[in-house]
């Protein structure tokens, strides 16, 4: 989907603080947060693209509100509750009652899991189709619009580059994310140069970006 | 498909993830064992002193450099690292003429296995949009400033593939050992927004 | 530049409530920060693009999270202060202040209103240029990325459409906010099918933008 | 360029709003019943008020309609209406098999002397973002069930130019005169979320 965590090179965002004493959680929500959204991917029957599509449709307020650990965790609750685990409205109301308000918990509705065969642990498969392109190659990343996940940032689409590798075969998130089916497919590497993809005033740089056979076409 | 922005007395993280947590215990979904279990695991067994040993190695063991380079998840694997988020790993190598940078402009993604979670200037949209961009800038503004001469390759972690930077070894560290090397090595060099330095 | 208020096709913002009985300021300060933004473009010297590029200069965040009227506040500030009217922090410590705070006014700066000359009031010019394009006529927009202000949005960059009206003549956003100039010159209306927006798969719907002639070209 | 956000305890934009005038009015830049009229102005006198005696008169003045559509902001000024974000109007008209509606995705401009400040719902990015990629589906979700023959045209407004959508006139309105046309007219149905209905 075209959305707001599709990052790579815009703008407005100011500048990058490092805090050289940082803890690993900084504060100890964002620890529950993490483990509970690690174990949300199982409770829920999803998997990791599912979840990565589960930050990509958070409101963009509540995206950035809280951080990293805060749209994980809002991620983990989304996720629990589209499966059916837990009822809609029943995480904020527990959290209500918390705080002293008088809210009535929702009842439990009926848990409808995704059901969707997984071809085994992890993203990476073993696949008999050659790659279809070829280390060196001239290619294109294709230019589309979907409202699903995919991982082909909007920055790459409609350029062009070069084969820089041929990486282990894996699982599409376009297609696994939504529970339609594993589809693994060749990864490439692929090499951009930075006014191919910003224009001629762009710094000298060189773009290496990970993509899904489907993303690309021959040149 | 997306939802509206919450009410501004919508509870807090703190507490909205206290309710998750009892919510599922209840339901016998988690035990909070497990999350103690996965909390102490990332702040104490899995962190860039892992990958500093790694990168140590590399530096005083050529076999093992050119293993960590072809190879780069078997090699790991030797020093006993493995695990979420390091399913391929490639290891990338500065030299005196390319500098080489991580990001995931799509998320967070990171080489958890060597480094740990990552740090909260990698996930920042700031980082995750400029790097792309103006990557001599903003390596610049984080402190690092490279020779013009140096090229910048910046590694976009888009699949599940998961990119570590083999820093430069500084000079003058011909006489240290493997572990006094990997005690100067830091995150941020094997992310590629600073490079090592001695003393 | 590529910033968030770019929204054309940009997907997670929800939906849309219409509240019939909306006042015309729902809070006092929405009025206050109207009135004040409406005089602030006079005090700092500047303009009406300049204003815009200002609002889109803030941080996602600071744009999002106090509604239309809070980002007009924060970016009627914010061209005072670059003007050196007020110093930096000056409000902040005023606010600071009102509530309790016991905190130290910034001196005043030096004044440094932009230098520039303005062809008249308002935003349409006449100009000798005759029209580059006409009526009927397909045409490119360019594809372009810039840092500056432009009010060629991201979804049209690239796509063919058809020229639909000739407009009267205005000075040119991209400059006129930057001071560097009016470069008045011919807009055009130029007519968009929706597939080639959003793809084979989108609705049917017919988009009209206004272009400025320097982001057209022809087919 | 840009900022980065404001901390946690960054006084709430009521406070802001009164701290910058008060040092404005200090230094003599601006007088508060200057802010005062513009505020009386936009809250008082210009709002869709304005835009629906256009839209009356022309249903039933055919030259008056014929002037508005070739040349809008001058058969506007007939009725007295101009100023700031009226530079050039432009007039487009719903037809049986057309309907029109407006949006400025970039920010949210709008034509003023007609239709006052624009509505919450206008400045949504929700509406900025969907209403030229998927009109018909967010039309739906707003009230708007438009017939499938209808051809959706969707005006962005990202230059100087100022649309407004002239509705249609409703079934058994043949009765009405021009204010008790004007009466039924709505804000929604002169931006094309809506239409007008009687009664």
């Amino acid at each position: 989907m075209d959305g707001l965590h599709d990052m790579g090179g815009t703008q407005g965002w100011g500048t990058v603080e490092i805090d050289p004493n940082e803890a690993v959680f900084a504060e100890e929500w964002h620890g529950r947060a993490f483990a509970l959204s690690l174990a949300s991917m199982g409770i829920s029957g999803t998997n990791l693209d599912a979840f990565r599509h589960g930050q990509e449709r958070l409101h963009p307020l509540d995206y950035l509100s809280n951080g990293y650990y805060g749209r994980w965790l809002a991620c983990a609750e989304k996720l629990i509750v589209d499966s059916g685990v837990l009822a809609p409205g029943a995480v904020e109301a527990r959290a209500r009652r918390m705080r002293g308000e008088n809210v009535e918990e929702p009842s439990d509705v009926e848990v409808r899991k995704p059901q969707y065969e997984r071809g085994g642990a992890g993203s990476l498969r073993e696949i008999s189709d050659k790659p279809k392109f070829s280390v060196g190659q001239s290619v294109k990343a294709k230019t589309f619009r979907k409202s699903g996940h995919t991982r082909l940032p909007a920055y790459i689409r409609g350029h062009a580059g070069v084969v820089k590798a041929i990486r282990p075969a894996a699982v599409l998130p376009d297609s696994t994310a939504h529970f339609t089916g594993e589809d693994a497919q060749n990864v490439y590497t692929v090499e951009f140069t930075s006014t191919e993809l910003w224009g001629d005033g762009a710094e000298a740089a060189t773009l290496f970006i990970d993509l899904f056979e489907t993303y690309m076409e021959a040149l | 498909m997306t939802e509206n922005p919450r009410p501004t007395d919508y509870p807090s993280p703190q507490l909205r993830v206290e309710a998750l947590e009892a919510l599922l215990v209840e339901r016998g979904l988690v035990k909070p064992e497990m999350l103690d279990g996965f909390i102490n695991r990332y702040v104490n067994d899995v962190g860039p002193m892992n990958g500093a040993k790694v990168v140590a190695k590399a530096w005083v063991d050529p076999d093992f450099r050119k293993r960590l380079i072809e190879s780069g998840t078997e090699a790991i694997k030797e020093l006993g690292f493995e695990g979420p988020q390091g399913e391929h790993i490639v290891v990338v190598e500065n030299t005196a003429t390319v500098h080489n940078v991580v990001v995931c402009t799509l998320c967070s993604c990171y080489p958890w296995p060597l480094l740990g979670l990552p740090p909260d200037w990698y996930k920042d949209p700031a980082y995750r949009s400029r790097v792309v961009r103006e990557p001599r800038k903003l390596l610049g503004e984080m402190g690092l400033d490279l020779a013009d001469e140096v090229e910048i390759q910046v590694w976009d972690s888009s699949a599940e593939n998961r990119y570590f930077v083999l820093p430069n070894r500084p000079k003058r560290t011909e006489g240290l050992s493997e572990d006094e090397l990997a005690a100067i090595i830091t995150r941020d060099a094997m992310v590629g927004v600073a490079v090592v330095k001695v003393g």
